[in-house]
């Protein structure tokens, strides 16, 4: 089995160009997500979706104007994989998490699964897509479209280990630097979703950027939620058989 | 086979022992994926349209179709990298939108009309002969000037160099001086 | 730069995490200012203040690079007399008619050469009259080689003493007063580009459209120059002033020009006032020191490679073919002679000038007045359609029934479909490899243009007026399923031939009597020993950082031009942090990573002998060759069509008054008083805002190539303008709104963006509000909105002739514009007040 | 007219992204999904009746339960494919058997129950192998709570704050709507004489749903706040006044033919109410950023942040 494979995206050095945007779709044939003004600042695709798969957030602040390059961030313990009842979704041997559009029957279930609000389903296709890591690219030795267009290199591609030993010098010299809000995102293996495969060097708390501060994998509480379906469970049998043998 | 579809049924491979949110749950079509610019015939190199920053792209071909374009990562100005204007020449040479026949407004017309291409060449040819003939100059304030003012021409500054070569020769052969392009806006 | 050269500033972002100061100076927040480390907002066309300011702080502090500028400048040279600057004539120069608008350079010159630039330029106004300063005639007569100077720099009348003077008034204050930038923020400024100039550090300045569209645009440029002379910035890595220009090969299209006053390599059309034959030709455009000495051979071989046998020293090459011309020929006036009726046939090549040229309605309307117009290009612009769905159409004052124009709409190849060369920002030429065939009845350029003149050539007749056609070499192989002429062939031709046929090696090698031919001499050699040398790819990696095997640079593959002066006038790297190229005294050459920009065996302490013509003339100290002193222009003695110096003018439409002088906006600037072409009066309330245009990194330029693009479109879909919070609230705009600007040409609507990134300037006493306006979207495409230049008048800069983009007034009304002749009505109200 | 800063960007009480959610709203559609909660819940209860009255002798209700089960399970597969993005796929389901997955484990039930539902009722109606009919009613007394359960599961097994944190009550009211679901249907289908049983089992599930919601509402605080608002609030409240009307009717209606009818109705409007009001709440739960964010920022502020204790990184290597 090859390496884990992931991105450490750099917000501080993103110039918000979109090139990962189209990259991403030109590569990954992803259909355009419709032609709106959002009046958000320089957004108009909004949010990562069935249709956008690498979203570039805009936020203007106080002189400062943020850049992120949003992607899913194929987590350790993933929702959407745990949930997926086909098997549609399924994990790596580059331990990336990815959608088999062959497969997927487009349940839906993945779509609020997912703590990040990452997948989604194609309406006038029926299917769930989202970010695969360019899973075809890598195959053949590729690094995935969004990485290799990325001007700047905010988005980084390689083995997690290294990026994550990358990423905390990058800090370190950003705080040494009096950029003392540089932190970073997702990247720890302790967090409510084992650590991300993708994960970000952000200038601001994680919801400015529309992320979740501190998402759970829901499945983590699966067990508890069986004991108290069965709990109900049984109390409709117990219900049912009372209001017989009540009668009898 | 039927067999060996059955046995390739995720939940008899789970029950074998592989894992169900791995390598159970493949499909043959994710085994066989390789990324499509191996099965490219030709890759040409190339250089983006947009900017003048002049970033390589590398343009692959696959039974006569443009399957992908990206960057040149030997290319020491751009490094493989492109922005997202770059990232869309695929689309910008594959679209549907582009026009790819020839048309034709007649005058006081209110609609296009198909037109031959060699026909066009020919009537475009004949209106450039018969203009400059009507509008020939060949002296101006007493100056000899050789020279037609009713032939202009604008110019994109995403032509080649061998294409404006050939233009600015023709036209200055044709004494047709108002030969101007994108530089001047 | 992040905004419209992304993947070039990958390399600022390096320099950046190297420790790079980076400062970006802009009337636009844009992503470019979000990643540096200080953004200075500035008023739109006020940066000769700043600039000025920059220099009068390094002048009045002692902080120039004195050795650099002692030995490659013109700072020492001593300017005659008769010259009076704008000081003496509160904002003129000496020279100037009132009645024309015009200057007379010739009071401008070199001590002891007024009587020669007077006897030579006719009063230097024909030069004025068409463009002349982007040609190598820029210089009229030139200057002498050795011009009397000064090397303790106190000559009263020494450039730098000159210099001192006429910036003395550029000030902070003046800085705050005009531009709107703080005293504390100039000084960070000055301090940083000051700390990181000398031996051990270079600064580099970067510019881009922001810069030139202005009345005053050449002079913005000149500024930096004299900036970054006195800094010792340019002719070394890391410095320089850096053109990024915003086309694929629109460096190439200014090289192999596609202009009405140059021919290939900036040798200067012959205009019928000025040139009889070839030598009066050759003796009135420049000076015969410096590489420019040779321009017999660079135009001789020109004539040649078009020519032919037919051209013969007999006939002067047949320098009779060429057409002459009177004066302004340029894409506004002739604009205009279609209104006016001269015009009657039009090609459109990859342009879109009716979305994309400024007072789109001038433009349309001389569409509508053609005869013929033929239109190629990869989807149906504006310019193609206009008679179907121009906004003039709507507003009634053009109908489809009544337009005339025959239109030809030929479908274009993509740059995918067809092989050739494009020039990018730093003069490199890349090959672009074919992937293949165009569709349909897709043709390459190069194809259209060939078959085009095969055809004229077969209708030709015997008459006198067709021999230039006749005899025109027009014979290249022809390739492929539809008959495509070789590039190659094209590009060998431009590269030049030797008289062995042979592809020449090298400019140097190029011959006045005939003997070698090449289509462009600053091109020449590109086709060395046979081999393309544009399509060279060797890999990054497998190379010196200086990279020079990949593609081939103008000229002669140098990657960094006048790079003699990255070494001292001894021939020593100025510190080896910065070392180039310099003297091997062992070898008896120069040597370093790139090619000399330079005689490779003149050595540093050459000095020419008396009567040396050429670049024999100039001393092994003289690093800018094509300077007929070789010295760079603190002080531009002829050329220029403005002054020698720059000024700063306010734009031609200002809300702001001039408090540097008397004289408001640029005396020289070209306007055109027509009705088609209404101004804005100056200092109006009735257009109390400024508004700039600009671009996004999702589009390109009128969007012909973008806003037909699902992936390109979604990410910008709309026209907007972006304001400050302020504005919105003085002129009641909302955010996602809708609003009309509004100028005596046009009012167009967009949707708004209200934005903090767009910060009111204060300016003493007042405050200038400014609207910026991103200009890529027309009246066809994915989507749709109204054309931006629509606002934009004729009024040009005096040197090069482009219009003033990017500063004009406006008002600004909340909500959507009426329609039909609603519109008019509107337009109508704010022209006459 | 908006002109200031905060008039711009919509106020969140924290610094949202213009507003926007952090997570996706549930994509499934109406009415296919909780049309299904509902027939799939009273499809389980209606087994587990079925049996109990095999059991007891009450033939009249097994029979009616026996088709009101089969009926449930099938119409309910039907909608649930149908909400399928690609429906033709729908056997998709049974490629793999997830425990991480509830829907899988409720396909493989629904699977299971719809089969075991489908025979006793062809049995009981043909007459044909009563032993087989009888023994598949039985097992699916053992699917049917599981079936009225897990679709509790489904939804709070989800980033959605208004059901993950609904994790405990959200059983006990489906499997409450589930029982009043049920005895509603067999109310309203069979004889008042023989639906003694199923009246009393509507009332429990009436008073058992209520009881649940209420106490759900109670405990959830700022998750529950969708429940409350807008749609969703009102459809609760809606099924509410249903349900627990319903309830109290059945046990007052007598012998009346039409009161029985009305309280069925009712229950069964309020069942409906129940699981369109959840599936709504959960939209607008995932559509306002702040469910998400608030919850999460407060772990953080306390310094309390997520982990997932026990459960194993996957294996980098093999």
């Amino acid at each position: 089995m090859a390496e884990r494979m992931g991105f450490f995206t750099d917000t501080s050095i993103c110039i918000g160009c979109k090139a990962c945007e189209v990259a991403c779709k030109e590569w990954n044939d992803v259909p355009d997500d419709g032609f709106v003004f959002r009046a958000t600042s320089y957004d108009n695709t909004g949010a990562l979706g069935a249709d956008t798969w690498r979203h570039v957030a805009f936020i203007e602040q106080d002189g400062r104007w943020l850049m992120s390059s949003d992607v899913c961030k194929h987590c350790t313990h993933a929702a959407c994989l745990d949930v997926c009842p086909t098997g549609a979704l399924f994990r790596t041997e580059f331990d990336t998490v990815v959608v088999q559009s062959d497969v997927c029957n487009g349940c839906g279930y993945c779509v609020p699964a997912c703590p990040y609000g990452v997948i989604d389903r194609r309406e006038r296709d029926g299917r769930a897509w989202k970010c695969t890591l360019c899973y075809d690219r890598l195959r053949g030795g590729l690094e995935p479209a969004c990485a290799k267009a990325c001007p700047t290199d905010s988005i980084r591609f390689g083995p997690l280990d290294e990026l994550r030993a990358r990423a905390a010098e990058r800090v370190e010299r950003l705080h040494a630097d009096g950029v003392t809000e540089a932190r970073l995102y997702g990247e720890s293996p302790d967090n409510g979703v084992g650590g991300t495969g993708a994960f970000f060097l952000l200038l601001d708390e994680p919801e400015t950027y529309g992320l979740p501060p501190d998402p759970v994998v829901t499945t983590r509480d699966l067990p508890a939620m069986w004991r108290w379906a069965g709990g109900a469970a049984l109390a409709l049998a117990a219900g049912v058989a009372a209001c017989f043998l009540r009668r009898t | 086979m039927a067999g060996g579809r059955i046995s390739r049924w995720p939940l008899l491979r789970q029950l074998r022992g592989e894992d169900g949110r791995r390598d159970a749950a493949r499909s043959s079509r994710t085994d066989a994926l390789r990324p499509r610019v191996e099965r490219a015939d030709t890759v040409a190199r190339s250089v983006c349209p947009f900017c003048a920053v002049g970033c390589g792209q590398l343009v692959y071909v696959e039974n006569g179709r443009v399957t992908q374009i990206e960057g040149d990562p030997d290319s020491p100005i751009s490094r493989g990298r492109l922005c997202p204007k770059g990232s869309a020449s695929k689309q910008l040479v594959t679209h549907p939108g582009r026009a790819t026949k020839v048309l034709y407004r007649r005058p006081y017309g209110t609609d296009w009309e198909p037109l031959d291409l060699e026909t066009a060449m020919d009537m475009i040819a004949d209106r450039v002969v018969r203009t400059r003939r009507e509008t020939w100059q060949q002296t101006f304030d007493g100056k000899e000037v050789r020279r037609t003012l009713g032939i202009a021409h604008l110019g994109g500054a995403t032509l080649d160099n061998e294409e404006n070569y050939l233009i600015k020769k023709l036209y200055t052969a044709l004494g047709a001086i108002q030969v101007e392009n994108q530089a001047r806006v | 730069m992040a905004e419209c050269h992304p993947v070039g500033f990958q390399w600022v972002m390096e320099a950046r995490l190297r420790g790079a100061k980076v400062f970006h100076i802009d009337p636009r927040f844009s992503r470019t200012s979000a990643a540096v480390d200080r953004y200075l907002p500035i008023r739109a066309g006020s940066d000769i203040v700043l600039l000025g300011a920059l220099i009068n702080h390094v002048l009045t502090h002692g902080l120039d690079f004195r050795e650099y500028v002692l030995a490659y400048t013109n700072a020492a040279t001593i300017i005659n007399a008769e010259f009076l600057d704008t000081e003496d004539l509160d904002g003129l120069f000496s020279g100037y008619d009132p009645e024309t608008g015009r200057y007379d350079p010739s009071s401008w010159a070199y001590e002891g050469d007024v009587e020669q630039v007077r006897t030579l330029s006719e009063g230097g106004l024909a030069h004025a009259q068409a463009a002349g300063s982007d040609s190598y005639g820029a210089r009229g007569p030139g200057a002498s080689a050795r011009p009397p100077a000064d090397p303790t720099l106190r000559h009263p009348r020494c450039v730098y003493q000159i210099l001192r003077r006429h910036f003395s008034r550029y000030t902070p204050e003046r800085v705050e007063e005009l531009c709107g930038i703080s005293r504390e923020r100039f000084a960070e400024l000055a301090e940083a580009i000051t700390a990181s100039s000398g031996r051990e550090r270079t600064t580099a300045w970067v510019y881009s459209v922001g810069w030139t569209q202005h009345t005053t645009g050449v002079q913005f440029i000149r500024a930096a120059s004299i900036l970054q002379l006195l800094l010792g910035n340019m002719g070394r890595p890391g410095g320089g002033i850096l053109s990024l220009r915003g086309h694929a090969n629109i460096q190439g299209s200014t090289d192999v020009p596609t202009l009405f006053n140059l021919l290939p390599g900036y040798i200067a059309m012959p205009n019928a006032h000025r040139h009889a034959g070839l030598n009066d030709y050759l003796e009135r455009e420049g000076a015969d020191t410096g590489f420019w000495g040779n321009r017999r051979a660079y135009t001789v071989s020109l004539l040649k490679a078009w020519w032919g046998e037919a051209a013969t020293e007999e006939n002067d090459f047949c320098f009779g073919h060429l057409p002459r011309l009177t004066g302004d020929h340029g894409h506004y006036a002739t604009v205009m002679g279609q209104i006016d009726g001269t015009v009657k046939g039009y090609f459109v090549i990859g342009e879109n000038p009716a979305v994309g040229s400024a007072n789109g309605r001038a433009q349309r309307l001389g569409l509508a007045n053609l005869d013929w117009l033929v239109v190629r290009d990869l989807t149906l612009v504006e310019t193609a359609t206009f008679w179907q769905d121009a906004p003039e159409i709507e507003t009634g004052e053009l109908r489809t029934e009544e337009i005339g124009t025959e239109v030809f709409f030929l479908p274009a190849a993509s740059h995918v479909e067809k092989e050739g060369t494009f020039t990018n920002t730093q003069r490199l030429l890349q090959w672009r490899e074919k992937a293949l065939d165009p569709p349909g009845d897709c043709r390459s350029d190069l194809w259209f243009f060939y078959h085009l003149g095969r055809r004229i050539r077969d209708r030709l007749t015997d008459d006198e007026i067709d021999r230039p056609v006749r005899e025109l070499t027009w014979d290249y192989p022809e390739e492929g399923p539809y008959r495509d002429p070789s590039a190659e062939a094209v590009l060998r031709e431009i590269g030049g031939t030797g008289p062995d046929g042979r592809a020449l090696s090298h400019l140097g090698r190029l011959r006045p009597d005939g003997s070698t031919r090449c289509g462009c001499w600053i091109y020449c050699g590109v086709y060395a020993d046979e081999v393309n040398q544009a399509a060279r790819r060797r890999p990054r990696e497998e190379q010196s950082w200086v990279a020079p095997e990949w593609g081939w640079a103008w000229p002669a593959n140098r990657r960094i031009l006048y790079n003699r002066a990255s070494a001292d006038p001894e021939g020593r790297p100025w510190s080896e942090r910065k070392r180039y190229v310099w003297w091997d005294q062992a070898r008896g050459a120069w040597t370093g990573p790139d090619v000399p920009d330079f005689e490779e065996d003149k050595p540093p302490d050459y000095d020419p002998p008396e009567g040396a013509k050429a670049e024999a003339a100039l001393r092994g100290t003289d690093p800018f060759i094509m300077q007929s002193d070789g010295k760079g222009w603190l002080y531009v003695p002829s050329g220029l069509s403005d002054g020698p110096l720059p000024v700063h003018y306010e734009p031609h439409e200002s809300p702001v008054r001039n408090t540097l002088y008397r004289t408001q906006a640029n005396p020289a600037r070209r306007i055109f008083h027509r009705p088609d072409n209404p101004y804005n009066p100056p200092l109006s309330p009735r257009f109390p805002y400024v508004f700039t245009t600009s671009r996004l990194t999702e589009h390109h330029t009128a969007g012909g190539m973008s806003r037909t693009l699902p992936y390109l479109t979604e990410l910008q879909p709309e026209p907007f303008c972006e304001v400050s919070p302020q504005l919105a609230a003085e002129v009641g705009l909302v955010n996602g709104g809708w609003a009309t600007i509004v100028t005596a040409r046009a009012a167009v609507e967009m949707r708004v963006l209200v934005t903090e990134r767009v910060r009111p300037l204060r300016l003493r006493g007042t405050t200038v509000h400014q609207v910026v306006l991103p200009y890529h979207w027309g009246y066809r495409g994915l989507v749709t909105g109204d054309v931006v230049n629509d606002l934009i008048p004729f009024v040009l800069d005096p040197n090069v002739f482009i219009q003033e983009s990017k500063s004009g007034t406006c008002d600004v009304l909340p909500g959507r514009r009426p329609r039909g002749t609603a519109l008019l009505e509107l337009i109508e109200r704010y022209r006459h007040g | 007219m908006p002109k200031r800063r905060d008039e711009m960007v919509p106020d969140a009480g924290f610094r949202s992204y213009y507003g926007q959610p952090v997570i996706k709203a549930p994509v499934w559609h109406e009415p296919h999904m909780p049309v299904y909660l509902y027939l799939g819940g009273m499809s389980g209860a209606a087994s587990m009746i079925a049996a109990m009255a095999r059991v007891t002798g009450h033939d009249r209700l097994a029979l009616a339960a026996r088709m009101a089960a089969a009926a449930g399970a099938g119409v309910g597969s039907v909608f649930l494919i149908t909400e399928l993005g690609r429906p033709e796929r729908f056997l998709n389901m049974l490629r793999l058997f997830k425990p991480s997955s509830p829907m899988s484990v409720g396909s493989w039930t629904l699977a299971a129950h719809g089969g075991l539902t489908a025979i006793g009722a062809a049995s009981a109606v043909t007459g044909v192998l009563p032993a087989i009919g009888d023994a598949a009613t039985a097992a699916s007394a053992v699917t049917g709570p599981v079936m009225a359960a897990y679709t509790a599961v489904l939804l709070a097994d989800t980033a959605v704050p208004a059901w993950h944190e609904a994790m405990r009550e959200l059983p006990f009211l489906f499997t409450g709507s589930a029982l009043a679901s049920a005895g509603a249907a067999l109310m309203l289908t069979t004889p008042r004489t023989a639906a003694g049983p199923a009246r009393a089992v509507a009332v429990a599930g009436a008073a058992a749903e209520t009881a649940a919601g209420m106490l759900m509402a109670r405990r959830l605080g700022l998750a529950g706040e969708p429940y409350r608002l807008g749609r969703a609030g009102r459809l609760m409240r809606a099924s509410r006044m249903l349900t627990l009307g319903g309830g109290l009717l059945a046990t007052m209606a007598g012998r009346s033919r039409a009161l029985t009818a009305l309280s069925g109705l009712a229950i069964t409007a309020g069942a409906l109410c129940t699981r369109f009001g959840v599936l709504e709440a959960g939209r607008a739960s995932a559509a306002d950023p702040k469910y998400t964010v608030v919850p999460q920022r407060r772990r953080v502020a306390a310094g309390d942040l997520a982990s997932v204790p026990g459960r194993c990184r996957p294996a980098t290597k093999p």
